[in-house]
């Protein structure tokens, strides 16, 4: 075992005048023989390795073997308390990170505009030509589902105007094949959460509380998270987010600067209740 | 020849310590066990570990088929929805539970013969907690969501539910399981520099020396570690008390006859210790063989530790009689029902009475002097209490939940496979870690061997 | 050898170092030095010696003062963090229980305290021993790695007031030393 | 609390050393197994899913998602809306009326037709499953000749060439074989047919058609007549074997509701009479469990008790009598289709003698489109085979091969004929031996009409396109007739013309399939001639045991075999689900020395079969029942090889019980999966009864008294309070049958998983409500008891006090709130439970990989995923839906608005839900009634779900009640 280790280690090429230097005599069993360090410790090693030599470069003329005993030099000291302090950071930053992440885009897909088969605009359907959500979303005040508008509603218009632009030919081919459209979506909750549209807009929450100015979205993205906590904060203080019933489709609407009472008033009058029971949405 | 070189050794019952032992020879004797060449290590040791280490591998398979399939691979089912998962974490943690009590209750009560065994029943206890910890989130029907339980801000909005035993648990545990580290860990720091300054080779010494933080066992140093010790001590003594209260509570607070029980803390706590005994006998029978500790490991500890079993054996079985005793003395149809089925009409009515001869009948034979002083025997009661204090949570646990108080509802409950290769697993981590602890941490504490070699050698002069 | 002239001046000592081989003769020499008028001076041992540290004159109850602190503080903690989650938090209505059932919260918070007082206990016994601290002038004396072992040290250290290299030598000399040592820096 | 004398369980089967070891081994699977295989390959894409549900924790983002939408949307259709359509399902024939619910196109969920006489609104439990059907991937999906892959092109020019041939000898050999027809329009197109090959010929056969009904009143009148009880209106009724409870029995939810109905009625004012019901049967039927008087007798062994109580000598025959004599006009005497002519004979001589004819009884013509007596009929044919006088035959639906009676070994004679072609919703044992086999469309693919059990005709009309291209037995007469081109809808369009020639055709059209009824076609009461009753039939041999042969309580005939909620559909009298068994009463087990799980060979006529006994309470001694249904062999992949078939021992001349069988025991150890151990109630009066004197005596009986019981609502805190809506369940088990309607269109409602036999076994079945099943009194003689036990939702749930993440949790409404998303499976709440309703996914239950299965699930249900807890939420998919109606009408939300899905389909209305803040809810006024009581309210549990006790009203003259 002893012989084992010196021909394990000889590649490591540590240099002979360490072990002269740090004669181990006087130890317990089996540490009398002079043998390199394992590689379980290099990193140790590496660490004081140079430190410890630099001892030995000022000897002291009065005690021959003063390393002996000394195992580490005088800057392990600080080494240790500054290590302490650093995993302590480094710690907190990692958890600033997660926490970054789990904000961010890349979970959230906020401010993200996906790939669809058409790049459809809503800045130019409803700010330049001035179409009204409901017109494709119909089923938004009476159903769960705000709908999506079938090719047809499509082609009403394209099969007048840009009838034979290049973009447009998937929602053609989908008209003349019956194949639908396949849009990626932007607005996904997970399949455990049961949310209705009609309820929020017949209670005077606006389209672009939770989608904002799709109005201005060349292409769409979702401008908040989605997140639980997101709903939450508005089901616990709906004052601070209802408008009026006649403005829920207007997207340029503004919170006026009484919104906190007016909001108090559209909650009593709007017979608005704050459901924070878990079955309001999840089933 | 084993047995001449233990007379030989062995000081016989009234010592702590083996004669002629000064400052060095403890020193060397204990740390010679883990400086001993690999290859000096007792052949037991090797033998033991590789068991151990089969039974690890058990263990794994058993937590990836889990883990693959649900927690239905296990026997339970409606109404029996907790089965050898939590019987398991409750022996587990009960066993856990005799290491802070010698290292605390007993240092409190200035115990000399507590010190050469409370570093290892120390160790056991991590070990054993590191188990118990493992099943609370192996029983998840989603362990993949175990940090639920932990109260930690997150996009829900949602927080754990302190009402619940469970949260309780994991409170009680985590603190447990930390407060035991430090207690363990702060009792190694001056053998640690002890183990820096015996060690030859460079790289140990490192170790040691990094691990002992530059003790160097200043006057000043001693003052503030020993108050910080005493502080440990005392704050574990209620901490050791408390988890297996919480423990209890887990089926104390729960409505069902057989577990809505007020006897539950005091009783589970007497037999945690029980049990805790009984495993630290378990262990340190062997390895005081093995490694000729006969002379640290004396004949006094065992009887004391026997007695100890004894005793706290007999509050269990004061617990047995108050629960047939209650139930019947409520006149609540159901815990009477409750008893009946558990002691005789149930199908699990032998359980019962295998466990009532366990934990009562076959331990009392300890009363005997000649029992208590016989290493076997007192090895085999230790085995045999283990298994008892198995067998009582699994009668609290399935008999209590097979038939409650719907009989419609009512259930039957067969453990599978993978019910057993995930227990026997979990031994096996426990073992391994244990015997890993035994060659590579000194496993008596030096420096209070020291403090007794000089009580000792005072004594000597004050006759 | 060298003499003391040309060894005073040239070389900084840390101190001088007084080797026993049982408690009771450190004790003895730690009365008398205190005794001697010495402050700046440490003992070691290879384990806890009764009233070492008074013999040296050392005192403190910093550790209990803030353990005591630690413990309150991880029992509001616990409790206030589980008032905060059923009350303010996400108030459920949960088996027909009040927002604030105070009961339940009972032993989270004993072990809150438990938890928070042992962490205090421990990292503040090291903080106040100034450890972590790998290097140490002591070490640089051969015989010392048996302080943690068999044997037992005094050491006066060369920052104090009263040390002067001979007499200090001589002094330690006289309490029955099996050696004195020099401490290099 | 009247202490009754119960009885300890019989030693519980599942004690065997077998059971242990079948119960240990979870390698066995049968339905999950797909499941869990896909769950192991599945295992990361499952748990990255599961990490979503931990709401986007971790790291884990949505997985990318498409959505698409109509290219064309139907007028009709709002995505997010479900519509509810009107048609018609039929079971041997006769039809009820159903709402179907579909979403996006898909049918979902079934409704009982509340304007349809034979329903109400309500539902049996076969036709709650019948959804399921249609989406099962083992339907037949193509036409298989020779069991090859082939085309309609082909099958119609091949059949065409037949037909023309047959055509020039008018029709000779060529037959037809169907079931039982009411359906008008078929019955004129196979009139047509007959005109056309005069000598071609019609047969039918239902295994459980109405063949004693028949050839009773054919027996009593001389002519076939259809005979139709008022329950409503009896305040007595002697059952001679009738199972009228039974909703797979014609006409069965309609009499449930008549019933129970006067029960319910009764219960609350004394001045009308509590009906008392007399019952001699077999075996254990949900109808004895009514019964006041239960007389438990061999099958055969009714005829002489008919015979006596007419004669009215006697006890208990004297004071019976008496009890009718004392009830002339307002009494019934029925007997049941498991009796044999002379018996209905005997009960239609009795009921003129009472005076009921006209009152309680009323007559009509016969339903059936051409009356015959169906087992001479399929006798005939299969001797016909036999002979080689049959070139072609066309089997629409049915299984003869499977079901025929034995003796005329029908698969024998079927392979003498040359053309053999079989229309079937599955390839099944008929299909295997028929050149042919055609795809037939799921009822909720076809066009058709049918008539009910009183006449009245309603459409069958299609909620969606037949998925695998199948087709009805209208086009394939059109075949036969020549009309190809002709679609079922015109088919049965055009006849509906011929009915109604007015301009307003459209109209009566379009409100016949609004309404599901076509008006004014319910056939007219009709005063039939004196009954005579033929002489006692020959004194039949007695010896050796007799069996029973019934319709499986959940499968019934086996059409419906590869239906996994039927499957696991406990049957009431013992709670076995998977299968079926030999039934012997306990005396008769002790006498052969053998015991529940043993396998024994019955033998009868030289037949033989293998089956597991199961010792049952209530049946008979000296007699076995065996269930239909069983031991198919190409039903699909839920059905095949389960079991036994007892057809196969059955014999066209005994069609429901044959005497002097012989049982071997053969092997032991047989395990069944059962959902419920216990038989009784241990002493704990889950279930509360008394009589009707008791109760008048003593009307709080059903509330508990004496020490030990918590003064109400004694707490430590402040009750909580709900202001808005206090939801609440009242559950009359005076009213309830225990016929398990519920359990089945709770699982169909609530996307409920099916386990699979060894899961049932061990106990893990996933019901959110159960039907529980209690005997009481003497061994020998026990009542059987139901109690339909969903989530109480307690308001002091102890359930949420233990769960650490708060995933069930009180909601304002107080409804007990189970969160899957949230719930990490600790399982401590369904410990902590003390009703133990709460279902846990032990495994990866839920069906992830059969497409076409998820077209059935609720989309307003999440469906639960592996490791979650489960359990009843009042439906709250419904009250959301119609609290938002309420909301954006501006209205609070009406009592009866929300209806749970157990209280829509149970037939006895014993189920009511609402709102208990409202004083004027029906439920708030059933819980004000005196019989209200909670399950283990002792535990102070405040539960929301309460219970009506039951009552009874026995004859005072008759002991032993």
């Amino acid at each position: 075992m002893p012989e084992f280790f010196p021909r394990f280690f000889s590649c490591l090429g540590v240099p002979r005048s360490l072990h002269s230097s740090y004669d181990p005599a006087g130890g317990l069993a089996g540490s009398s023989m002079k043998v390199p360090d394992p590689r379980v410790c290099i990193a140790v090693h590496d660490l004081f390795f140079r430190l410890t030599e630099t001892i030995e470069r000022q000897p002291h003329p009065h005690f021959e073997s003063a390393s002996r005993m000394q195992i580490f030099h005088r800057s392990a000291n600080s080494l240790a308390r500054v290590s302490i302090v650093a995993a302590t950071f480094a710690l907190t930053g990692v958890l600033w990170a997660a926490y970054r992440i789990d904000q961010g885009a890349f979970i959230t897909d906020v401010g993200v505009a996906k790939d669809q088969p058409v790049p459809f605009s809503h800045k130019h359907h409803v700010s330049d030509d001035g179409i009204d959500c409901r017109y494709c979303h119909t089923s938004v005040e009476t159903s769960a589902f705000a709908g999506l508008p079938p090719t047809e509603t499509c082609m009403t218009c394209h099969s007048q105007i840009w009838s034979n632009a290049a973009i447009l030919e998937p929602v053609r081919d989908s008209y003349r094949t019956g194949e639908s459209l396949a849009w990626t979506r932007i607005h996904d909750l997970p399949d455990f959460v049961y949310f209705n549209h009609s309820i929020h807009v017949n209670k005077g929450i606006g389209c672009s509380t939770c989608h904002g100015r799709v109005d201005q979205m060349p292409l769409t993205y979702k401008v908040n998270t989605l997140y639980m906590q997101w709903c939450i904060e508005c089901h616990r203080n709906p004052e601070s987010y209802v408008r009026p019933r006649d403005q829920v489709f207007n997207m340029a609407y503004q919170a006026p600067s009484d919104q906190a009472q007016l909001g108090r008033h559209l909650v009593a009058e709007y017979n608005i209740q704050s459901l924070t029971d878990c079955v309001t949405c999840h089933r | 020849m084993e047995d001449e070189r233990t007379a030989v050794l062995d000081p016989g019952p009234t010592k702590v310590i083996g004669p002629g032992h000064d400052f060095e020879s403890v020193t060397t004797e204990i740390s010679g066990v883990v400086f001993r060449p690999f290859l000096k290590t007792p052949p037991q040791l090797f033998i033991g570990f590789a068991c151990a280490f089969v039974l690890v591998n058990v263990f794994l398979v058993a937590v990836v088929w889990l883990f693959a399939k649900g927690v239905g691979v296990w026997g339970i089912r409606i109404p029996i929805a907790w089965g050898f998962a939590i019987i398991n974490f409750v022996w587990w943690i009960g066993i856990g539970h005799a290491g802070t009590l010698i290292s605390a209750i007993l240092l409190l009560l200035k115990q000399d013969w507590r010190t050469s065994i409370n570093r290892f029943s120390e160790a056991m206890t991590l070990f054993a907690v590191a188990c118990a910890g493992m099943f609370p989130i192996l029983h998840l029907g989603r362990p993949w969501l175990a940090y639920w339980l932990l109260p930690y801000p997150n996009t829900m909005w949602l927080w754990p539910q302190p009402r619940s035993p469970l949260i309780w648990d994991v409170f009680a545990v985590s603190t447990y399981a930390s407060v035991s580290f430090l207690f363990w860990f702060t009792g190694l720091i001056p053998d640690f520099a002890t183990m820096r300054d015996g060690a030859g080779k460079r790289w140990s010494q490192r170790i040691f020396g990094i691990l002992a933080m530059g003790w160097r066992g200043s006057a000043k140093h001693w003052a503030r570690y020993q108050k910080a010790y005493l502080l440990l001590a005392g704050l574990s003594t209620p901490l050791v008390v408390s988890v297996h209260s919480v423990v209890s509570f887990d089926f104390s607070i729960a409505i069902l006859p057989g577990w809505h029980t007020t006897i539950f803390p005091p009783y589970f706590v007497a037999g945690a210790i029980y049990s805790g005994f009984a495993m630290v006998l378990t262990l340190a029978i062997p390895v005081r063989r093995w490694y000729h500790l006969e002379d640290l490991i004396t004949m006094r500890h065992i009887e004391c530790m026997a007695k100890v079993m004894l005793g706290t054996g007999l509050i269990v079985a004061y617990g047995y009689g108050m629960e047939a005793f209650m139930s019947w003395y409520s006149g609540n149809q159901f815990e009477r029902f409750m008893y009946w089925n558990r002691a005789w009409g149930g199908h699990y009515w032998w359980v019962y009475w295998l466990l009532i001869s366990c934990n009562i009948l076959i331990p009392q034979a300890l009363w005997s002097r000649r029992v208590r002083m016989n290493v076997l025997a007192v090895f085999l009661l230790s085995l045999v209490v283990n298994t008892g204090m198995w067998l009582e949570r699994f009668v609290i646990v399935v008999t209590s939940l097979e038939r409650d108080f719907m009989p419609s509802a009512w259930g039957r409950y067969y453990p599978t496979v993978w019910d057993i290769a995930t227990f026997a697993g979990t031994i096996g981590v426990f073992l391994s870690l244990m015997f890993l602890f035994i060659r590579g941490l000194p496993a008596i504490s030096m420096f209070e061997m020291r403090e007794v070699v000089h009580e000792e050698a005072s004594h000597a002069h004050g006759d | 050898m060298l003499t003391e002239t040309r060894l005073a001046g040239r070389v900084k000592l840390y101190g001088l170092m007084a080797q026993f081989s049982q408690p009771e003769p450190l004790l003895e020499a730690a009365r008398r030095a205190y005794a001697e008028g010495y402050r700046k001076m440490d003992a070691y041992a290879p384990m806890p010696v009764e009233g070492l540290a008074e013999a040296i004159g050392f005192r403190s109850e910093m550790v209990p003062r803030l353990v005591f602190t630690g413990g309150l503080l991880g029992a509001c903690g616990g409790f206030s963090l589980m008032w905060w989650i059923t009350v303010i938090a996400f108030p459920h209505n949960v088996a027909g229980r009040p927002l604030n059932s105070w009961m339940a919260y009972i032993p989270i918070t004993f072990e809150c305290m438990v938890l928070v007082a042992c962490f205090t206990a421990v990292i503040s016994m090291l903080a106040l021993n100034g450890l972590p601290e790998p290097y140490h002038p002591v070490f640089n004396v051969p015989q010392f790695e048996h302080a943690s072992r068999d044997k037992f040290f005094l050491c006066i250290e060369a920052t104090d007031p009263k040390f002067d290299i001979e007499l200090t030598r001589d002094f330690l000399t006289g309490l029955q030393a099996e050696e004195v040592l020099d401490v290099a820096p | 609390m009247n202490p009754r004398n119960y009885w300890r369980s019989f030693e519980e089967l599942d004690q065997s050393e077998e059971f242990r070891q079948f119960a240990a081994d979870e390698f066995v699977h049968r339905i999950p197994a797909e499941a869990d295989a896909a769950s192991r390959r599945k295992f990361l894409r499952l748990m990255g899913a599961s990490m979503a549900l931990a709401g986007a924790t971790a790291c884990t983002k949505q997985p990318k998602e498409t959505i698409v939408p109509y290219v064309r949307q139907p007028e009709e259709i709002v995505p997010g809306n479900p519509l509810f359509y009107a048609t018609t399902v039929t079971e041997a024939g006769l039809g009820t009326g159903l709402l179907v619910e579909s979403h996006e196109g898909r049918p979902t969920k079934i409704e009982g037709n509340p304007d349809h006489p034979a329903s109400l609104g309500a539902t049996s439990p076969q036709m709650q499953a019948s959804v399921l059907n249609l989406y099962d991937p083992d339907r037949s999906q193509t036409v298989l000749h020779d069991g090859i892959f082939d085309t309609w092109e082909r099958f119609t020019a091949a059949f065409s060439g037949a037909r023309d041939l047959a055509g020039l000898k008018k029709g000779e050999g060529l037959r037809i074989l169907t079931g039982t027809v009411t359906s008008p329009t078929l019955a004129a197109q196979l009139a047509e047919f007959l005109e056309m090959f005069p000598q071609a010929k019609w047969h039918q056969w239902d295994p459980c058609g109405r063949h004693s009904d028949y050839a009773g009143s054919v027996a009593a009148f001389g002519a076939p007549w259809n005979t139709i009880y008022h329950f409503e209106r009896a305040a007595r009724i002697a059952s001679f074997d009738a199972d009228f409870l039974d909703p797979a029995s014609p006409g069965g939810l309609r009499s449930t509701r008549d019933y129970t109905g006067r029960r319910r009625d009764a219960a609350q004012d004394p001045s009308s009479e509590f009906p008392r019901l007399y019952i001699a049967e077999s075996t254990p039927s949900i109808t004895g469990g009514m019964a006041e008087h239960r007389f438990r007798m061999r099958s055969r062994e009714v005829e002489s008790f008919a015979d006596k109580l007419m004669s009215g000598n006697g006890d208990p025959y004297a004071s019976i009598m008496k009890d009718l004599n004392a009830h002339r006009g307002e009494s019934i005497v029925i007997a049941g289709e498991y009796q044999i002519p002379r018996v209905h004979a005997l009960a239609h001589a009795m009921n003129q003698a009472l005076g009921n004819t006209g009152k309680t009884v009323v007559y009509t013509d016969r339903v059936e489109a051409n009356p015959m007596d169906q087992t001479a009929s399929l006798a005939a044919l299969a001797a016909d085979m036999r002979a080689g006088a049959v070139e072609t035959l066309l089997i629409l639906g049915g299984n003869p091969v499977y079901d025929a009676p034995a003796d005329l070994d029908f698969v024998g004679a079927l392979q003498q004929v040359k053309l053999r072609a079989h229309l079937g919703l599955y390839a099944n044992e008929t299909a295997e031996w028929c050149h042919w086999h055609l795809p037939e469309a799921h009822y909720l693919e076809s066009w058709s009409d049918a008539r009910a059990w009183d006449g009245t005709a309603s459409i069958v009309q299609p909620l969606i396109a037949p998925i695998y291209n199948g087709k009805t037995s209208h086009e394939l007469l059109n075949l036969l007739l020549n009309r190809t081109d002709l679609s079922a809808h015109d088919t049965v369009r055009g006849f509906w013309q011929t009915q109604n020639k007015g301009a307003d055709f459209e109209d009566f059209w379009q409100i016949s399939l609004h309404d599901g009824v076509v008006a004014g076609t319910t056939f007219p009461d009709k005063t039939p001639p004196a009954a005579n009753v033929p002489p006692a039939s020959a004194a039949q041999q007695t010896a050796g045991i007799e069996i029973v042969f019934r319709p499986d309580p959940a499968v019934g005939s086996g059409a419906d075999s590869n239906n996994g909620w039927l499957q696991e559909l406990p049957k009431p009298p013992n709670k076995m689900t998977w299968e079926n068994a030999v039934w012997i009463s306990q005396a008769t087990a002790q006498r052969l020395a053998i015991d529940t799980g043993d396998v024994v060979e019955l033998a009868l006529n030289g037949r033989k079969l293998q089956g597991a006994v199961w010792v049952q309470a209530g049946q008979a001694d000296e007699s076995a029942a065996i269930h239909f249904g069983y031991g198919r062999k190409r039903a699909g992949r839920v059905a095949n090889g389960i079991g036994f078939n007892a057809y196969s021992v059955r014999d066209s001349k005994a069609l429901w019980h044959g005497a002097g069988a012989e049982v071997k025991r053969i092997s032991r150890g047989y395990s069944f999966a059962t959902t419920q151990y216990t038989q009784n109630m241990e002493e704990r009066d889950p279930f509360r009864v008394a009589t009707i004197e008791e109760f008048r005596a003593r009307p709080g009986f059903a509330q508990p008294e004496g020490e030990g019981v918590p003064p109400p609502n004694l707490t430590m805190f402040p009750m909580w309070q709900y202001p808005k809506h206090k939801w609440g369940m009242s559950i009359d088990l005076t009213a309830c049958t225990g016929c398990n309607a519920c359990m089945v269109a709770c699982q169909a409602e609530n996307n409920i998983a099916v386990v699979g036999k060894e899961e049932v076994a061990k106990g893990r079945h996933m019901n959110w409500i159960r039907v529980d099943r209690y005997f009481s009194g003497p061994a020998s003689e026990p009542e059987m008891y139901f109690q339909p036990v969903p989530c109480m939702h307690c308001e002091d749930a102890l359930c949420e006090l233990v769960c650490p993440v708060a995933a069930t949790v009180h909601s304002g409404e107080g409804l007990n709130e189970m969160v899957y998303n949230r719930c990490v499976g600790t399982r401590y709440c369904s410990n902590n439970c003390p009703y133990k309703v709460r279902r846990f996914n032990f495994l990866l239950y839920s069906d992830w990989n059969t497409q076409s299965l998820w077209g059935v699930r609720n989309p307003d249900v999440t469906v639960r995923s592996r490791g979650v807890m489960e359990k009843c939420s009042y439906c709250i998919q419904r009250i959301n839906a119609a609290k938002i109606k309420a909301e954006e009408q501006n209205r609070p939300v009406r009592d009866g608005e929300i209806v749970t899905a157990c209280q829509q389909a149970c037939p006895a209305e014993a189920i009511v839900f609402g709102d208990l803040n409202d004083p004027n809810s029906k439920v708030a006024r059933r819980k004000r009634q005196q019989r209200d009581y909670g399950l283990l309210e002792e535990l102070n549990t405040h539960p929301r779900t309460t219970y009506l006790a039951r009552l009874r009203n026995p004859n005072p003259e008759i002991g032993g009640a």
